[in-house]
């Protein structure tokens, strides 16, 4: 009777603990060994490039199969022959192929990433699951834009070659909408770092190598300015990953706490005390998969097959208040579509303007998401919410989760301040936390009483 | 502590209202429920025996056949009683065992030795409705034919809330003479309940088979046709009432739980529920949390004193419980946050009763669909 | 083709602006007259007042007629009549049944009220529109609990006589929801007042006598405390009533201007920068009308009759879609009377709570006034929107004025602002005009960056 | 001060707006059509014949019979200049007209005179549509009967937008062989034009009445039957689109008064835009104001490039406009407040406008009806 929506691999009670015994146990079997990345070969051009790329997918990669279902939540086992397959792309030249030559990658022009991707379509990729992503397109990154010539050499070609996946330490317990207010903290002791509090909403750090972590290491400046950013072993000794349990029985998300773990300057990604800079670089990254060119091309057809095939699988298709509720959604999914390409349109036209114009398109999945979840329940009646055992229920389950966009990755409240604030011009929000120590705001946020103190006399006349 | 389905309580209302709480608190808080949901047993037959004992199941009875009311009006009793209930998330058939035992008391003798089994938590109940007069789209049917001395039933039906449990079963079927309803033990030949999966843990839900199975005419409850199309109308009201009483208890204690939490986290060195954005979302949820708690006080006094109005507020009850619930129990996901998502939280296991109680007898759309039929009756 | 839903005295183009002559003149007329009322005979009991009333109105008064529209918006010559009528009952020892004797009431308890109000159902008695209300239950009992003995001796026989009528002069055109943000200002000049500045939304200022207006008379102190009470002659030298147009096309409310008004300590209510007080009784007054004690006796029978009313009247009445709309409004109605009827029992049970408590049942109106207006618009079509010249377009007004609970009399916002704090005790909003002379509030306010000052040591620490 | 229909316009469209634009802020701004609102005449013959030279009533003609557009995207151009109209509240029948020169362009050479006529502004034209189809119930339908070389057109059709200047109207009647759809001159015997009141004050809306009227087989447009049904269709999406795209100019400038409205009002010691209440409003708002924006612009773009989806986004961008354009108007209403209730504020010209565009040219009802009508169609 406990069964519920889809509980793959996590045991019923409680979450599971694990210590990342086997990224470890790679890590320091690989600690020394940077491998090297072949050079391009002389007079390379684009087609020469594809017709390279061509013949060395045909010879080495499996088709790809449409049907498969993608890694998603797996075992740290499984991920071994996604790193393997990787180091294959590597050691070819066909890893890192805009990256720059002097970190193991091949420092050539997009022209020939898309000649790639072109040609590697109809093959099976490495498939690192929601951490690929994380490690390729917003970690390193960020380590390229922010990391000494040092630590890249270190760790971006073992990043290239399928050794390290790295994903973010960022969220806390205790400081989500309000990223900045970071209490894990860093401590200098005898020339290293010792960190020390706990990270939450980590995706698949339990099958990951590095976690990218933003701790305090000055509590009396204000708190964008005491954050300095770590990259921390996820085997290293005294941290603890422990798989969240989702809602929906999912566990994708983890929880990490450090307890004494010893880290050294060779560790820090930018400066000591500037880790806000390096967040901001991190957070347009992390939006920059969110918008497309535009929606239109890629639109399913017709009025919200899925929703229909919903109705006609419990029998109320031709009920004229399930077909109305469908027209219903099916008008929201039109206009946040041309919302999306409308978004793509104005920021072609202001570049500048793409981050804060971006969060019309979150909000309107903060917005729309749960909206749609609920009509799907009201549609599927009786046979969304039980159902035969061992059957899934699919509709029960989105509605459970249908509220997931409206609170992950910045929730609708913080969409809503920063439309407000950024693209609407409107007057900002009083700030309590800005110009003062973080430690005395923790302290006096604790007795919150609603009371503005004086501004000094020559202050406020100014 | 209390969810104050009642603005203003009698001081009966009030004992009963505090020994339940006590005993609920004492047997089967929310942390035991959760273990339930989680794969421990459902609770014993001394629960249901106590829960007897303080009324739970008599006061939809008459007096004559040994049931009992704290207040004159008895609907209006279980519907406070429900909302305790559903704040702690109980399981067990509440709903069903009392739509069962007023239908039984109307009946009068033929089902006095049930019903008395029924009183004294002895025995649980629930009834099976599946589809007939549009009640669960899909649910299946029943139907009935007469032979010498009773009928024989066939059907399945899905989708029964608390089924599992159930010693007794009240069948609606369709029979030669219309509407029909009868008494079945779940342990006669010819019945099967099986369990079904669903989106509310701390519930059992289940589906009925009948394959042939016999009932004499002396298990039949009412006169089969329009007799009984009244009573399944009144049941159906009645189901209505404390399935929404207990899901108003529900939200308010998700209500309860997202409040305090906007009191105590800190983000931007203010506590969340000084940001107007929380604060106003709290303030528009606390007004439907009001509304829907005056609106089954208002359907409960009034279908339980027989008034004329009775089954049109029910009815309008389980259209906006049912709805604005989902609304609710959303806006404290919201304040929630990330924590809500997480199995730890008790959040979710609220938002999963809500879900699965909006559609358990009947789904909005249908009660709505009863007004709509009285639309131009003055 | 200017014709719009109904704009019944107002001239097409513009406002009307009055200077009220007539009452200035009445009161210029009488302005030394204070009336004196017969007082109650000895030995009264509450048998033979009713016995002693019955007689009395059978014999003066006319009978009551249901149908009649009343008296909403008039001119202020529609007015005399209804005062004439009001002296009557003045002089027989029925106005005023529980006020003070020594201010021309008749001192007897609220037994004796019931009773001629009981009597007096069946007739009609004075109707001044919607400054009655304001006269005899905000303005008045507002008077008595803080007037100076002088002033009500002057003021409450004459307004229990039907010689004065007094509206409240609060709200400002640039102190709305901000209720204490008052800037029309009185100045102390030579032993008297100079009152400057404008006031907003007086219904039916311009057929009263009196304007209970609050006025800034000290700037150099926090905004709640340098307020003062004044009754300002309506047609007193210097003030300007101009009656609003609305969106409806009526026009009830009125604006009014002053310019060097002289006023005497004589017109001051309550005590001098202690206006707050009294406009925290007033506001008592003012929210004791909103909430009987349950709707549940009076509820309209059967589904939205208005409603289905409209969709016979277009021929939709058998469209699905306009049934549930109709079924829809209908839900929320009676869980709008369930919620009144619950309030009370909540009141009853706390006392204390009840000006908290009220505000969900004006938040319910400000929320579904509007979607009920809107659900009337969908159910009208395109009969709601244009309609035979001559005829009233009811669905189209009542959308217009769909909003006026939702900003009139505190906006939805301060609704949502006292339930989150009083009664769900949620932490305080930042407050950045209580601490500060109101001088200093305003200047500051006109440069809001949102930055806080930090709180100097010692008082943040303390 | 541009509406931005159009994400990113090309150099010509961009052209035609700004001179639009300079156009309607020299000749009728909107105190100028406040003054039309209260009783002064509205626009004169120059006005229109000034539009007609900037291309308003062209865009949608093939350059064959005179026509001429910005883009390759006539409609997507009459979109933008209907964005910019809408948002200064411009009266005149520019849907009307467009729909019908569209019309008639596709009829072709028959027309050539009016097209002409129309294109340059010099008479105005829309379409008398009425109960046809389901499109505006209530609103009285026209039927045809045969007669030698031509119809007898009977019936009453009411609100019918911006009738009052029409020299000419495209009638759809019920005739022998199905819909039927001719043009007919409204100075013609037998064909009466009355004026109604209505919300929109800006606008002039009007009942068109035929008794007896004669046209010849010369005035019918297309083929009776099902081909006009399908041109009934086209020209009931033309008119979505284009009625959508004046709202959302209304809307944007609606909304465009509140956002100032939010920075520079004071209370509590802050501009109330600083507040949470106002700013998650106005942002939420102009989060559906994107959004109406974006499906009007590419229903325009996939109509007027014929593509397969262009009619279900037509339907679907009048079903969003008509019914999210009302929640706009009133949370600009609840950031204005009691200015708002004034009526010397422009915002209740605004709301009146937006509560008759929603039902003009098919109510969302509808068009939701339309798309209703193709689910499971893949």
């Amino acid at each position: 009777m406990a069964g519920t929506a889809n509980t793959p691999e996590v045991p019923a009670a409680g979450s599971a603990e694990v210590t990342a015994a086997a990224p470890a146990e790679v890590q320091t079997e690989v600690q020394t060994e940077v491998p090297v990345a072949p050079a391009p070969p002389d007079g390379e051009t684009p087609e020469r490039f594809r017709a390279r790329a061509r013949a060395w997918l045909a010879a080495n990669l499996e088709p790809a199969n449409p049907s498969a279902r993608g890694f998603r939540e797996s075992a740290v086992s499984d991920v071994a022959p996604e790193r393997a397959l990787h180091r294959r792309l590597f050691d070819a030249g066909f890893a890192g192929i805009t990256w720059p030559r002097e970190y193991g990658g091949q420092g050539l022009g997009p022209e020939y990433e898309r000649a790639f991707a072109e040609e590697a379509r109809a093959y099976r990729l490495p498939d690192f699951g929601i951490v690929g992503g994380t490690t390729f397109r917003v970690c390193a990154p960020t380590m390229l834009a922010h990391g000494s010539p040092a630590f890249l050499r270190r760790h971006i070609p073992r990043i290239l070659a399928g050794q390290e996946l790295v994903v973010q330490f960022f969220s806390e317990p205790d400081a989500g909408s309000d990223l900045a207010g970071v209490r894990t903290q860093a401590v200098r002791e005898d020339g290293r770092w010792v960190l020390n509090g706990s990270k939450i909403w980590s995706s698949g750090a339990y099958y990951a190598d590095y976690g990218l972590c933003l701790a305090r290491t000055d509590w009396d400046v204000p708190k964008h300015r005491g954050l300095t950013w770590f990259a921390v072993p996820v085997g290293a000794s005294g941290v603890t990953v422990r798989r969240i349990r989702q809602i929906n029985g999912g566990s994708q998300f983890c929880q990490e706490f450090f307890d004494d773990v010893a880290l050294t300057d060779d560790d820090i990604v930018g400066e000591v005390n500037n880790g806000w800079t390096v967040a901001q670089t991190m957070l347009i990254f992390e939006r920059g998969g969110g918008i497309g060119p535009g929606g239109g091309s890629s639109a399913p057809k017709g009025i919200a097959a899925d929703l229909v095939e919903l109705a006609r699988s419990v029998g109320r298709l031709d009920d004229p208040a399930v077909r109305d509720e469908i027209v219903g959604v099916h008008v929201n999914d039109v206009a946040r579509r041309a919302l999306v390409a409308r978004l793509g349109g104005l920021m072609r036209a202001d570049p500048a303007s793409a981050a804060h114009v971006a969060s019309y398109a979150k909000l309107a999945m903060g917005t729309y998401d749960p909206l749609r979840a609920n009509a799907a329940l009201r549609i599927g009646g009786a046979d969304a919410v039980s159902w035969p055992v061992g059957e899934e229920g699919r509709t029960a389950a989105a509605f459970l989760d249908g509220r997931f966009m409206a609170i992950a990755g910045g929730t609708n409240e913080m969409q809503r301040n920063g439309i407000g604030e950024r693209v609407l011009g409107l007057p900002r929000e009083p700030s309590f936390d800005s110009g003062r120590p973080f430690r005395d705001v923790l302290r006096d946020a604790s007795t919150w009483t609603g009371r503005v103190p004086a501004a000094p006399p020559s202050e406020g006349r100014a | 502590m209390s969810t104050r389905l009642l603005a203003a309580p009698t001081a009966e209302q009030q004992l009963l209202l505090d020994t339940s709480e006590r005993f609920i608190e004492d047997t089967l808080p929310v942390s035991k429920v959760r273990e339930i949901a989680e794969g421990a047993p459902g609770p014993d037959g001394a629960y249901f025996e106590t829960a007897g004992s303080l009324g739970w199941f008599g006061l939809l009875v008459d007096e004559a056949h040994g049931g009992g009311s704290a207040s004159d009006n008895g609907l209006l009793d279980a519907a406070a009683v429900a909302a305790e209930r559903g704040a702690r998330l109980q399981p067990g058939p509440f709903v069903g065992t009392n739509v069962v035992a007023s239908a039984l008391s109307r009946a009068g003798a033929p089902f006095g030795k049930l019903l008395a089994r029924l009183i004294a938590g002895q025995a649980r109940a629930t009834w099976v409705a599946g589809a007939a007069r549009g009640l669960t789209p899909g649910a299946g049917e029943i139907t009935a034919r007469a032979e010498t001395g009773g009928y024989v039933l066939d059907g399945e039906v899905r989708h029964v809330q608390e089924v599992a449990d159930c010693e007794a079963l009240l069948v609606t079927a369709r029979g030669p003479a219309g509407l029909l309803q009868a008494v079945v033990a779940t342990d006669a030949p010819g019945i099967e309940v099986r369990p079904l999966d669903g989106i509310d843990i701390t519930r059992r839900t289940g589906a009925v088979r009948l394959d042939g199975a016999r009932v004499g005419a002396d298990a039949v409850v009412g006169a089969p046709g329009s007799d009984t199309e009244a009573l399944f109308d009144r049941q159906a009201q009645i189901a209505a009432v404390l399935v929404c009483a207990e899901a108003v208890g529900t939200l308010h204690r998700d209500f309860e739980l997202a409040l305090e939490h906007a009191k105590v986290r800190i983000a931007f060195g203010r506590p969340i529920g000084s940001f107007q954005a929380i604060k106003h979302l709290l303030a528009d949820t606390s007004l439907t949390l009001e509304m829907a708690k005056g609106l089954v006080a208002a359907a409960a006094e009034a279908l339980g004193a027989d008034a004329a109005n009775g089954g049109e507020l029910a009815h309008a009850a389980k259209a906006f419980v049912g709805e604005r619930g989902i609304d609710v129990t959303h806006a404290c996901f919201q304040v929630f946050g990330g924590i809500g998502y997480t199995w730890e939280h008790d959040h979710h296991l609220y938002m999963r009763r809500l879900a699965a109680d909006a559609v358990a007898f009947g789904a909005p759309q249908w009660h709505r669909a009863r007004l709509a039929d009285r639309i131009g009756v003055a």
